[in-house]
């Protein structure tokens, strides 16, 4: 049933090395064309900051708009990161080996790429500084703490600090490895990032238990900056918004899409990179059942949030809920988010032999992230632009073409990053697979067998 | 003692007419609202008269309601802004520092009367218009909120007189907001809540037909209605409280 | 040796990478400072000195409106002309200058000399009739040949002010 | 006075060019423009008296039948706040007094004489020195002694007399334009209550108002001093709160304010008042003698509800029932105007709810209509005059066609927009000898003038207003300038008098201002009213600071006696075929930019239209049904098709709106009138056909049949209204109403 193989030490470090020391053809492409988009995309912002938010669709209602859908969907899939490597790091679940780098470096740059969002999407970006930064200490005015928008990038900073330590961290073997591996410029640049790792008995042991260590710390992180998030919206007094169940309800919706675009970085890895033997099938099929899993709670959040909004019986309450499921384009984006985000991929995911489909399971993750993305669209915007009784007031939202060159940009952004970090470091960590590649062995379970790891220390 | 200021609108004297809307632009300097504002959604009125429809032709009604900020002493705008650029003063307005907002739209977000705008361009007048813009008032730029400030500045220039007058207390009718001073059907009453001698203060407390617009939001508004009349209403039709 | 070298070359280049923003903002609040700033010539030299000192008129009488308005008020050329009708002006190339601009109409633009910053409202009665001396922000302005700034008179410095003598702090006390 | 104003007109002058005046305070961060902080102080040369820093300046002054007073700081207008002593609006003031300011500092106004260097309506002109163009004017006004026409909107006071002096000079044709329906009303006023003033009303006591197409909150001759009445009329008295009925074929801004509104067929409102008259004989509510003298002529029995009710299109009970609160809520109130007057049987349609109040008793008496005594001038001085009808109109266009006038001054008014296109008038005027326009705009008129002399704006000029419909008793307005000419413009009456002056007449007045001061003065010599002064100077200076003169004891003439010669019924008749043309056309005035003379001012284009809340732009208003059963929504456009013409427009489905009608507001489609207003809508004037009122021969702009063809395009109707029909919320209500104040 595995098709794995065992290969020589050699051989796997040379495989898993190879992005790194050789340029692919795909490589260049995939470079241009994120680029152009990337360029499109930091003209956009220039646009915005010189002529102003006027540019975008916002209007006097809906005032925060695809931007902000934008950061709470980047927001979610650099849970990700946290619930690959720290949760199943510490549940030590054997198939995450080839997917933590991936996952966890996504993690850093989503959230790079989201904490840029509301930043742009002030009306004044330069004057940012008084908001995270309290510098006027003698007139006696400070950030206001009781704002979820304080909260909010506390929580995301230490969430990209633990992130990239964490990522640092679980690298340093790696960078000790690539420092022995190359010459020139990069010998030097690695030798400095390898913090003079030997690999002796003592750093080994000190790597991995920092890494265990950074893994529970993150994990509190993992609840609390969704949350945070979804607090931006519930905090207010908002009709549909001002939800107790956000939160819970984010931070799941955030790990459904985080893991789906995680499959979508596998499948990719495996293509751009000829990793075919080392993120193999059966990481697909523990993924997606794992994905079942998130997904299927979701959903039941999902459920349950629009059930409160109905038991509410709030006449402003209702009248946008009548907005999200007859008015255009509610129910089209409310189809979207059903039939991409669950009804399509999950019973997909329910059976084996398509979760080892790799083209399937690549097309079901995008969908589901198709579906996350119309879900915070659905879930943020309808409660903006039909606010309260004043339906007199109540005015429609259409991004403007600024706003759609930001968010595809926004994924462009994190892709070239992924590309270009993929250049310096391996994008599938070699000391982890070599840990595997000694540790493993398969036990029966039932009918079953599964990869297990035997730890010797 | 400070004031606590306060107005109250008797929708059964509005008309509809809109010399409040344009008395307040005058005043404050509110961007000329061009058709690609209008296109755009994104009209600046600090106060608007919006317009309901009531009943099936040919027994429809049309009905007016004048809708400035309404001041809320537990403002659900104060406490979200990340830099305290909204506020509330000692005398019971919510102000707006234009210094200080960074323009994140929170407040409009939370705000329930939809009386925040944002300056989505930068204001523009012809040359010879500027003649117009009041010396007293910021023009705001691009990228911030502004909203109803009760006319701040005529309520800071009286209590500077009067601190000059001796420090006397501020008399009734001194202050006067300019939508209420244009209003001809007298329709818009401002003034000092705590001072009982006030004409704002003796409708708001013998009058039988007050409310306040989404009061069941504990925000306590400062901004009192009085409900309009309609004999042929149903008595517990559309007039019920929420 | 190296052991211990490490981590603390490594701290004190975090130290300074961290102090780098902290210097920055600090020295632009400190070149950046308006009493910093050199004194500017003026289009006519006029003597606070002499006319204080050794005339002995009061500011106001200047500077009228001072006590009753927002603006303390620079005179028109009118008012100088009020005196230097009868002052003789041969010789003397400022007062040629004055009485030049008044004949020609031409209005003069004195450099501002008092700096505050975008959007604050300074209103010189409510101060003067609170009881302070004009000096009390504009320094001994009868000892300087030219005019120059002699406080802050940033929000700092007013806030600082405000809170000594009790005066109301709130924002829209200044800023609307 | 005078001195002051020279100094200040100095100081505007330096201003243009230093940096205080200008450098306002645009940016509020980095990056965003110009800091607010100023870098220059400016010593100005002279100190004028309204020149003190930071210290406004009020100026009592008026505008139309409104006192206003008006906020100046360093020599600029900021800000018109109603005058509170001046008696027909006590403070009030509304949008489009409140926009004034706006006049002064238009960015298109014009600035200095000009030219014309092209062909007429071709807008190409060159700049001209005042000195050539009144040299120029003068030549041209001796030259055509005999052929002058002077247009001009009908004048009173000092005005009146100055163009009165000119006209005789000059041996010129003076002929004064006003909106047509004012034309029928003021003849049905002078029928029905024997007075060249138009009455106002006494709401603070009425009871019961029932308004016949009248917009008197909004657009009707006096909506200011009524807005007033009317918050006193709804909540001003302890135990009454007045009842107020509407009758129109549209819902407008007062209609919606009404407590009941009926919807009745167009140009059937004097059907209707005679229904009431009939119901209230019948019922002997009134006195029968009084009836059959006021409707001499008529024989009520016809008109009873049920005869009457189909052609209405309302029920026989709603009129009974409105006739008996009528006659039953004493004192009560009838007025009729506007829409009812622009019919073919406009007249009647007035003297027949005019006299429904005879049948009451309100005329003169409190709560009623309150008839205006003439105004307090001398016989030299004129009073209130009427505008000419459509019908005259012909007759000028013929005379100006056979080039019969040699020189046609315009002065403060713009027929060729105001007047339907049928009329032909700007075509006529290209066989005047020559036009010479008085203005401060280059509107629809003036783009025909081959000389443009520009002209003060309200707040810079002087003037003695007789409001019309005064307070009740005898009030002048006195209008001042509040500041200096902003550009290089003249007084309209100090052209008149150097023009006829050229033209070989000793004129009284060296100046308008010298007119207008004789006129204070002539007040002054009456010995009463308010101002109580030792000498000229002083009752002068004491007018000024009141804003005008007034004496609360010099009234109309109390209940005059009900006419004896009512109009004979009449049914409105349309311009064409109903099956070809299913819908009534209405236009409208509306409610920010009137009959189109302030659409060159953007607070009142941007200001949302009461029912529709549409800004800048033209729409015609549908019913649903109407709307469903073409296929059309609001914002696709339509085209319009009269027996006239056609034009596109966009729809706004307004729930209220009558299943027959298609209603467009008046006031847009100006081929030039500043950058506001250029080029922007359509005027509904040039799809009607000019069928005339049948007695007064003035134009029955509502009397076209039109039919509604949908386009198939759609544009986005800009309005400041959301997505959805703003009904309110079950439950939830915004506006709480109750049935009673208990």
């Amino acid at each position: 049933m595995q098709e794995r193989h065992s290969f020589s030490d050699e051989r796997i470090i040379r495989d898993l090395l190879r992005p790194v020391t050789q340029t692919s053809m795909m490589n260049w492409v995939g470079f241009i064309v994120l680029g152009t988009i990337l360029t499109a995309f930091l003209f956009a912002v220039g646009w915005m900051f010189y002529w102003g938010v006027g540019v975008t669709g916002l209007n006097r209602a809906a005032f925060w708009g695809f931007m902000i859908v934008n950061f709470v969907f980047w927001i979610g899939i650099s849970h990700a990161g946290v619930m690959i490597s720290a949760i199943l790091r510490l549940t030590q679940a054997e198939w995450r080996r080839p997917v933590t780098r991936a996952a966890e470096v996504m993690t850093m740059f989503s959230l790079m790429t989201a904490l840029l969002f509301p930043v742009i999407h002030t009306g004044r970006p330069w004057r940012t500084l008084y908001w995270a930064f309290p510098y006027d200490f003698w007139r006696g005015i400070w950030p206001d703490v009781r704002s979820a928008l304080v909260m909010d990038p506390s929580a995301i900073m230490t969430y990209l600090t633990g992130t990239i330590l964490f990522v640092y961290i679980t690298t340093i073997p790696d960078f000790a490895l690539l420092r022995d591996h190359s010459t020139g410029w990069r010998h030097g640049l690695y030798r400095v990032l390898a913090l003079g790792f030997k690999g002796e008995e003592r750093q080994w042991k000190m790597q991995i238990i920092t890494g265990f260590l950074l893994a529970a710390i993150m994990l509190s992180i993992f609840v609390s900056v969704h949350s945070i998030v979804s607090w931006d919206f519930a905090f207010s007094l908002d009709p549909v918004w001002h939800s107790t169940v956000w939160a819970p309800y984010f931070v799941i919706g955030a790990v459904h899409s985080g893991v789906s675009a995680v499959v979508t970085l596998m499948a990719l890895m495996r293509w751009m990179f000829k990793f075919d033997n080392y993120i193999r099938h059966e990481h697909f099929d523990a993924i997606g059942r794992l994905l079942v899993v998130v997904g299927t709670t979701w959903m039941w959040f999902f459920l349950l949030d629009i059930f409160f909004d109905l038991w509410r019986q709030d006449p402003a309450d209702d009248a946008i809920m009548h907005m999200r499921f007859f008015e255009w384009p509610y129910p089209l984006l409310l189809a979207f988010v059903w039939i991409f985000g669950y009804f399509i991929p999950v019973p997909i995911w329910a059976f084996r032999r398509f979760r080892r489909n790799i083209k399937l399971m690549f097309w079901t993750s995008i969908m589901v992230n198709i579906g996350m993305w119309a879900e915070r669209y659905w879930l943020v915007v309808p409660g903006l632009q039909a606010k309260y009784q004043w339906t007199f007031s109540w005015l429609p939202y259409r991004p403007g073409p600024v706003e759609i060159t930001l968010v595809v940009g926004s994924f462009a952004l994190v892709g070239f990053l992924l590309l270009l970090f993929a250049k310096l470091v391996p994008p599938v960590p070699v000391w982890d697979e070599l840990e595997g590649q000694h540790l493993a062995a398969e036990i029966q379970v039932g009918k079953r067998t599964v990869p297990a790891i035997v730890r010797e220390f | 003692m400070s004031p606590r200021w306060g107005m109250v609108i008797d929708l059964d004297r509005c008309t509809g007419c809109q010399a409040c809307v344009v008395a307040c632009q005058a005043e404050n300097n509110i961007p000329i609202n061009t058709e690609a504002v209008y296109l755009q959604n994104r009209a600046i009125e600090w106060i608007r008269v919006e317009r309901y429809w009531d009943g099936e032709y040919p027994n429809i009604k049309a009905r007016y309601i004048p809708v400035p900020c309404m001041h809320c002493s537990n403002a659900p705008c104060e406490p979200v802004c990340p830099v305290y650029a909204t506020y509330h003063t000692p005398e019971g307005i919510n102000m707006q520092v234009y210094n200080r907002c960074i323009g994140t739209r929170y407040c409009a977000v939370n705000c329930h009367w939809h009386v925040r705008f944002f300056n989505f361009w930068q204001p523009k007048w012809p040359e010879s218009l500027q003649n117009q813009l009041n010396p007293n008032v910021t023009v705001r730029s691009r990228g911030v909120m502004e909203k109803c400030t009760f006319c701040i500045q005529r309520i800071n220039h009286a209590e500077q007189n009067a601190r000059l007058d001796g420090n006397r207390p501020l008399r009734d009718g001194e202050v006067n907001t300019a939508c209420a001073q244009a209003c001809p059907t007298r329709a818009i009453v401002f003034g000092d809540l705590d001072d009982p001698e006030s004409q704002v203060a003796q409708i708001a407390n013998t009058t039988t037909r007050g409310y306040k617009v989404l009061a069941e939001l504990g925000t306590d508004p400062a901004v009192l209605y009085l409900k309009k009349i309609d004999p042929e209403a149903p008595a517990h039709g559309g007039a019920e409280s929420a | 040796m190296r052991r211990i070298l490490r981590p603390v070359v490594f701290g004190l280049v975090v130290l300074v990478l961290l102090a780098i923003p902290v210097v920055a903002i600090l020295a632009r609040s400190y070149f950046l400072s308006p009493t910093a700033q050199p004194a500017k010539a003026q289009p006519i030299a006029f003597t606070h000195p002499f006319h204080v000192n050794t005339l002995g008129l009061d500011c106001t009488f200047c500077h009228r409106t001072a006590s009753t308005q927002a603006s303390a008020g620079v005179p028109a050329l009118e008012q100088c002309m009020f005196c230097h009708r009868v002052v003789p002006t041969t010789n003397k190339p400022n007062l040629e200058r004055l009485v030049q601009a008044f004949e020609s109409n031409t209005p003069i633009q004195w450099n501002r000399v008092h700096q505050m910053p975008d959007h604050v409202k300074f209103v010189h009665s409510m101060h003067i009739n609170a009881g302070f001396d004009c000096a009390t922000c504009h320094g001994q302005v009868q000892q300087m040949a030219t005019v120059e700034q002699f406080r802050d008179l940033r929000m700092g410095d007013c806030i600082d002010c405000h809170r000594q003598n009790n005066a109301r702090t709130d924002c829209a006390v200044c800023h609307y | 006075m005078r001195k002051g104003a020279m100094r200040r007109r100095d100081f505007l002058k330096l201003v243009a060019t230093s940096t205080t005046g200008a450098v306002l305070f645009t940016g509020c961060g980095i990056g965003d423009g110009d800091p607010e902080r100023e870098f220059k102080i400016e010593s100005p040369v002279l100190n004028p008296v309204d020149l003190v820093y930071g210290r406004d300046n009020w100026y009592a002054t008026a505008a139309g039948e409104c006192g206003l007073i008006v906020r100046v700081f360093e020599g600029r207008a900021k800000k018109v706040e109603g005058n509170p002593d001046f008696p027909t609006n006590l403070g009030a003031s509304d949008a489009r007094a409140q926009a004034l300011v706006q006049e002064v500092y238009h960015p298109d106004r014009i600035a200095q004489p000009l030219r014309l260097t092209g062909a007429r309506g071709s807008g190409e002109y060159q700049n001209a020195s005042w000195d050539d163009a009144l040299t120029e004017l003068g030549n041209d006004v001796n030259g055509a002694r005999g052929a002058t026409l002077v247009i001009t909107p009908p004048l009173s006071g000092p005005m009146g007399q100055v163009v009165n002096e000119f006209v005789r000079a000059a041996d010129a044709q003076h002929v004064a334009y006003e909106p047509e329906d004012r034309v029928v009303l003021r003849e049905a006023v002078r029928r029905v209550f024997g007075t060249d003033t138009l009455p106002t009303l006494d709401l603070a006591n009425t009871n019961f108002l029932v308004s016949f197409s009248a917009d008197f909150l909004h657009t009707w001759i006096s909506p200011v001093q009524f807005s007033r009445q009317y918050g006193e009329f709804r909540q001003g008295r302890e135990d009454v709160r007045g009842t107020y009925w509407h009758v129109s074929s549209r819902m407008d801004g007062s209609a919606a304010n009404a407590d009941r509104w009926l919807p009745i067929t167009p140009g059937t409102e004097g059907l209707v008042a005679l229904a009431m008259a009939q119901v209230m004989v019948s019922e002997g509510l009134v006195d029968r003698a009084v009836a059959e003298r006021v409707y001499s002529g008529i024989s009520l029995d016809q008109y009873a509800p049920d005869a009457v009710a189909e052609t209405a299109g309302i029920s026989a009970e709603q009129i009974t029932e409105l006739a008996r609160r009528f006659a039953e809520g004493k004192p009560s109130v009838a007025i009729a105007g506007s829409l009812a007057a622009a019919h073919t049987n406009g007249l009647f349609n007035l003297t027949a709810v005019f006299a429904l109040n005879y049948l009451v008793g309100s005329v003169g008496q409190a709560g009623g209509i309150i008839l205006n005594p003439a105004p307090p001038f001398g016989s030299d001085v004129p009073g209130p005059s009427s505008g000419l009808s459509y019908t005259e109109w012909t007759g000028v266009v013929n005379d100006l066609n056979s080039g019969r006038y040699q020189l046609v001054i315009v002065n403060g008014v713009d027929p060729v927009y105001g007047l339907p296109e049928a009329l032909g008038l700007r075509e006529a005027l290209a066989n005047a000898g020559k036009v010479v326009a008085l203005s401060s705009f280059l509107d629809d008129t003036t783009l025909q003038a081959d000389l443009i002399l520009p002209v003060h704006t309200t707040l810079e000029s002087w003037g003695l207003i007789a409001p019309d419909p005064g307070p009740g008793y005898q009030a002048v307005a006195l209008q001042q300038p509040v500041v200096n000419p902003f550009v290089d413009s003249r007084a309209a009456g100090d052209i008149f008098i150097e023009a006829a002056t050229a033209a070989g007449a000793s004129m009284p007045w060296p100046t308008y201002e010298d007119a207008v001061r004789a006129a204070v003065d002539s007040l002054r010599r009456l010995n009463r009213g308010n101002i109580e002064a030792a000498d000229a100077k002083q009752y002068f200076m004491m007018a000024q600071a009141q804003g005008g003169w007034w004496d609360t004891t010099e009234t109309a003439d109390s209940a005059p006696n009900a006419p004896e010669t009512a109009t004979a019924a009449a049914q409105p008749e349309y311009a064409g075929d109903p099956g070809q043309f299913p819908l009534y056309l209405l236009p409208f005035p509306s409610n920010s930019l009137g009959y189109g003379e302030t659409a060159n001012l953007p607070w009142l284009q941007a200001l949302p239209d009461p029912m529709t809340s549409a800004v800048w732009s033209t729409w015609v208003e549908l019913n649903p049904t109407t709307a469903d059963r073409l296929g059309v929504g609001t914002g696709d456009v339509v085209r319009l098709v009269t027996p006239r013409g056609s034009a596109e427009v966009p729809v706004y489905v307004n729930p209220a709106a009558h299943p027959d009608v298609a209603a467009v507001p008046m006031g847009q489609g100006h081929t030039d009138f500043g950058r506001y207003a250029k080029g922007r809508g359509t005027n509904p004037l040039d799809l009607v056909e000019p069928a005339t009122e049948s007695e007064t021969g003035a134009l029955a702009w509502a009397g076209t049949r039109v039919r509604v063809e949908a386009t198939g395009r759609k544009v986005r109707l800009p309005r400041f209204e959301g997505q959805v029909p703003a009904f309110q919320l079950e439950g939830a209500p915004i506006i709480e109403v109750i049935p009673s104040e208990h």
